[in-house]
């Protein structure tokens, strides 16, 4: 295993470090428990936005944090959920008296520590709400399953989130825009070669030389299937095609692109993915009013991508275009 | 014959003994069906609940409530993932079943690890079969009691659970997940064996190694 | 070789046409020859910043194209030098009647190619200038080589130069700072691992599973030597100290401290070795007063990481907080 | 004995199709002390280069200067890197040294080459021994010029021109760079080949092969 890190065990710690010593005029990073907070919070009157999940996925959620996003974010190990008292923290930390939403990503673990989170803020009389963001279509929902993942949809849904709070919205308005974001997301991603976990010391997975793995999950999770590699316009049409027919998506539909990277994957052919993306939702009618490209919620090194589409109205199309102010997004400030 | 403070503190010890040896072996089953952290996460908590124990001067040593609600809390806000709030619920509910007690009859023993394991199904809503640690709890709650009841020593019946849990933790190779990040992968989650059945099978071989025989008085 | 690629010798153009089909409101995609220009291009008045080099290294140059930074960039092939008639179809287009600033960096095709285009270019009457950006300490200086490469300090010289241009500075003004910048930026660069060319297919150097290449070019041409992989602390220090020398920054100094990812680095790590470049510059009396976090100036899917420090005085700090617009670099627009 | 338009043009010809057979070898040689292109973007440029040419439909085929500029000015604007405007400036001073000639004496041919090898020079700074194209070119016009003013055939002239780029070229392999990409490895960069001067030595093998034996009328 090579990577710029000193001792494994230390890698959460002195990351945040960095980011206390990058961005300490606009961030306060907590220790003892391990949280990222707007240095403004809490603001006054305003739902306090949490979101929070295993480290190794950055910018993803410490990044964004700021004006118009987050409040807060709480980083747990990498590729674990953080704990209950980390989420307490930054519950009590941006509760301006309006109330709390957590964004929460549906795997098994971020679900029940922030439940248990919930119930203790609660228990300390701040309002809570939840969102349980599912939006991956790699692999079906069913019954007896813990459900679908939540990846992509999660970066837009804080975003979206964000500026709706920022405008002064009610916990429950912002709860609900926060669902109807997930119902209108759908993502599904791939992967190329594996990530390694620094306290694992090896690959996660192997692939072989000209495979790839088609549905990944963003802590290296194995998905649909195992295939040879193949020239990217038929991977975006194996990612496109669930997605798109999943919701479904129709002509005349408007929806924001984002190709997002998986943490090793060159820029140049994130472009090329976004090309073929775009001929792909062309054909089928389907506008891309709105985009997004680039590594925002990755899996440490993996190489590979995934595309999330979001149904656009009105509504989220302002919202998105809204300003933001963190390390991670930034624009209109 | 009864569990004594001491001997509860000496099976947490154990587990964690037993959870650092395994930590590579948890971690490699977990990243062929998980995201490769089970040994590293338990082993963190369990390094802290170590850690805590040792730094505990209270000289009062009668609440094995006490002592394991200690255990569930540090696990809680040290372990994260799944595994953190499910361990954790379970040292919990054993604690809150041996509230006051400073030594455990048998059947408090049994009881508390019943609570434990019904607190572990509440939270995490899975069900027998879902391939998670519930295929090795609940057998060896389900194992111990039968045993109790049909009167076998204690020494017996925590030898019996563990090999229960052992025997569900097995089975759980040829199941189809239904429950945590192995659920997404579906048929291919068969043939391999649940990490966190794994970790739960060494919790109960540590009572099994430390309650009886010389272990248990 | 694995990467979401059609051809390998399509990846150029195609990529290309996923900035237009993405960016097609602010920025405009020529081809034949291939350049990316400002939308709004040319502009009265202002001075025309064009740079280019090889594709790979994105988001530089065509990321950095907008408000506040470059006029036009000229994408190469990969790793491979643009040709004079993208660098004179460059500055025609953006040739606002106040002259053009050609920012180059130092390898022989750069400087051959923008040279040969200036030359093309003055022959039909626009004025040109242009500046060299050297400011790699790996490779030392000597009267007899081709002199330091350019990398890092590229990106905030086309940043800060943007800057200058967007307040209707002369060409020689903005000529001058483009050299003020490159006078006090160093940087220095490693690799972990090595990047693919995707029309040679495999990897460009070897590196053992414990090596690390200190010094590496942003081709992956090797640098100054080879090494045992060692805890980050030690890789910035051997990346710093270097660059702390050389010009040298001193106690009292303000810097702009920019980590660069080489395009397959987690994030988190750049964080990382953030905090150990922080802890080297406190140590020394170094303020860091502004920083860049993040792949901005990449080898494809090389892992590793450049550090680039600017001295800072007051001009330069104003320019850089100016604002700035652009797909790869944005703030107060 | 001269060398015609459509013997320049066969020349071309060959030369492509030696970058083409060697493209993987060129490359291989330039990632060892550079960048991993220049195969590639040779290549590149010759098969503009050879469309171009076949695209042509200029029945006037009297001026092997214009030709030559031709075949300079695609390279210019397709090779990119060092290569393009070194090579593209060799065959547009080539040009400008044949321009209106419909067919070249050995001493035109020489001293369009002189020409050519000069404009690399000037254009790219870089002496003798530098580790780079010029070790090849610069033996092969001086061999050629010496042999011509000794006297020699024109056959033997161009083949003993070959030989010298390709002894010019083997003479690169423990050089240490000062010139392009390779000058950064310093010390490192000795013991490897330049591959610039490997595709000169084609160039002129090209050359010999082209005009000499029936090659050459
Ligand atoms: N809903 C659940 N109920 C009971 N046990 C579960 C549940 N979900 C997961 N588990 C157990 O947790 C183990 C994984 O724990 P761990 O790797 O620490 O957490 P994570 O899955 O968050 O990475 C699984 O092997 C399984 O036994
Ligand atoms: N200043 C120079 N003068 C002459 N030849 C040079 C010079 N710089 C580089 N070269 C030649 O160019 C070759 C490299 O060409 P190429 O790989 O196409 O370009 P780049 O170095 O830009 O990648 C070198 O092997 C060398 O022979
Ligand atoms: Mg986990
Ligand atoms: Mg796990
Ligand atoms: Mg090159
Ligand atoms: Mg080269």
């Amino acid at each position: 295993m090579k990577k710029l890190i000193n001792d494994p065990a230390d890698v959460v710690k002195e990351a945040l470090q960095g980011v206390a010593a990058a961005h300490g005029d606009r961030l306060k990073v907590l220790t003892d428990p391990n949280v990222i907070v707007r240095a403004d919070a809490p603001i006054e009157g305003k739902v306090g936005l949490v979101s929070g999940g295993g480290s190794g996925h950055e910018p993803m959620h410490g990044g964004f944090v700021g004006p118009g996003m987050l409040d807060a974010a709480c980083p747990g190990e990498v590729f674990t959920s953080p704990t209950p008292d980390q989420m307490l923290e930054a519950t009590k930390a941006v509760n301006g008296g309006a109330g709390v939403l957590h964004i929460v990503k549906n795997y098994t673990g971020d679900v029940l520590n922030f439940e248990m989170a919930a119930d203790l803020a609660r228990a300390e009389d701040i309002e809570v709400e939840a969102v349980v963001i599912d939006d991956d279509v790699a692999v079906q929902d069913s019954l007896y399953t813990a459900g679908r993942r939540g990846v992509g949809t999660t970066v837009l849904a804080e975003k979206i989130c964000g500026a709706a709070a920022e405008q002064r919205r009610s916990l429950t308005d912002v709860a609900d825009l926060c669902r109807k974001v997930n119902a209108n997301g759908r993502s599904m991603g791939m992967a190329l070669t594996s990530c390694t976990v620094p306290a694992a010391g090896k690959p996660t997975f192997e692939l072989g030389p000209n495979e790839m793995e088609i549905g990944i999950g963003i802590h290296g999770e194995p998905g649909r299937e195992r295939k040879e590699v193949v020239p990217v316009h038929e991977i975006v049409s194996m990612l496109a095609t669930p997605i798109v027919e999943d919701l479904p998506f129709g002509s005349g539909d408007k929806v924001l692109a984002f190709v997002n990277g998986m943490g090793g994957t060159p820029l140049i052919e994130l472009y090329i993915v976004y090309y073929e993306l775009h001929r792909f939702l062309s054909d089928r009618g389907i506008e891309i009013s709105r985009n997004l490209i680039g590594p925002y919620i990755t899996s440490l090194e993996m190489q590979g991508c995934s595309i999330t589409l979001l149904k656009l109205d009105d509504e989220l199309t302002a919202l998105w275009d809204a300003p933001v102010n963190t390390p991670g997004l930034r624009w209109g400030a | 014959m009864s569990v004594s403070y001491s001997q509860v503190t000496d099976w947490v010890s154990a587990f964690a003994v037993a959870v650092a040896e395994n930590k590579e072996y948890l971690t490699e089953l977990d990243s062929a069906i998980g995201d490769a952290d089970h040994g590293i996460n338990m082993n963190r908590g369990m390094q802290a609940v170590v850690g805590k124990l040792g730094a505990s001067t209270a000289d009062d040593q009668t609440d094995i409530g006490a002592l394991l609600k200690t255990v569930g809390m540090t696990l809680v806000s040290t372990v994260g993932g799944a595994g953190g709030p499910l361990y954790g619920t379970l040292f919990l509910q054993m604690g809150a079943s041996a509230a006051g007690k400073p030594e455990l009859s048998p059947q408090d023993w049994a009881d508390a690890l019943a609570a434990g394991v019904a607190g572990v199904q509440k939270r995490g809503k899975a069900e027998r079969g879902d391939k998670t640690m519930l295929d090795a709890l609940m057998p060896a709650v389900d194992k111990l009691q039968d045993a109790l009841a049909s009167g076998a020593s204690f020494d017996d019946a925590v030898q019996a659970s563990a090999t229960a849990a052992q025997e569900g933790m097995t089975a759980t190779i040829p199941l189809v997940a239904h429950k945590g990040r192995a659920s997404y992968l579906g048929e291919r989650s068969a043939n391999h064996q649940d990490p966190g059945a794994t970790s739960s099978w060494l919790l109960l071989r540590a009572a099994a190694d430390t309650f009886s025989g010389n272990g248990a008085d």
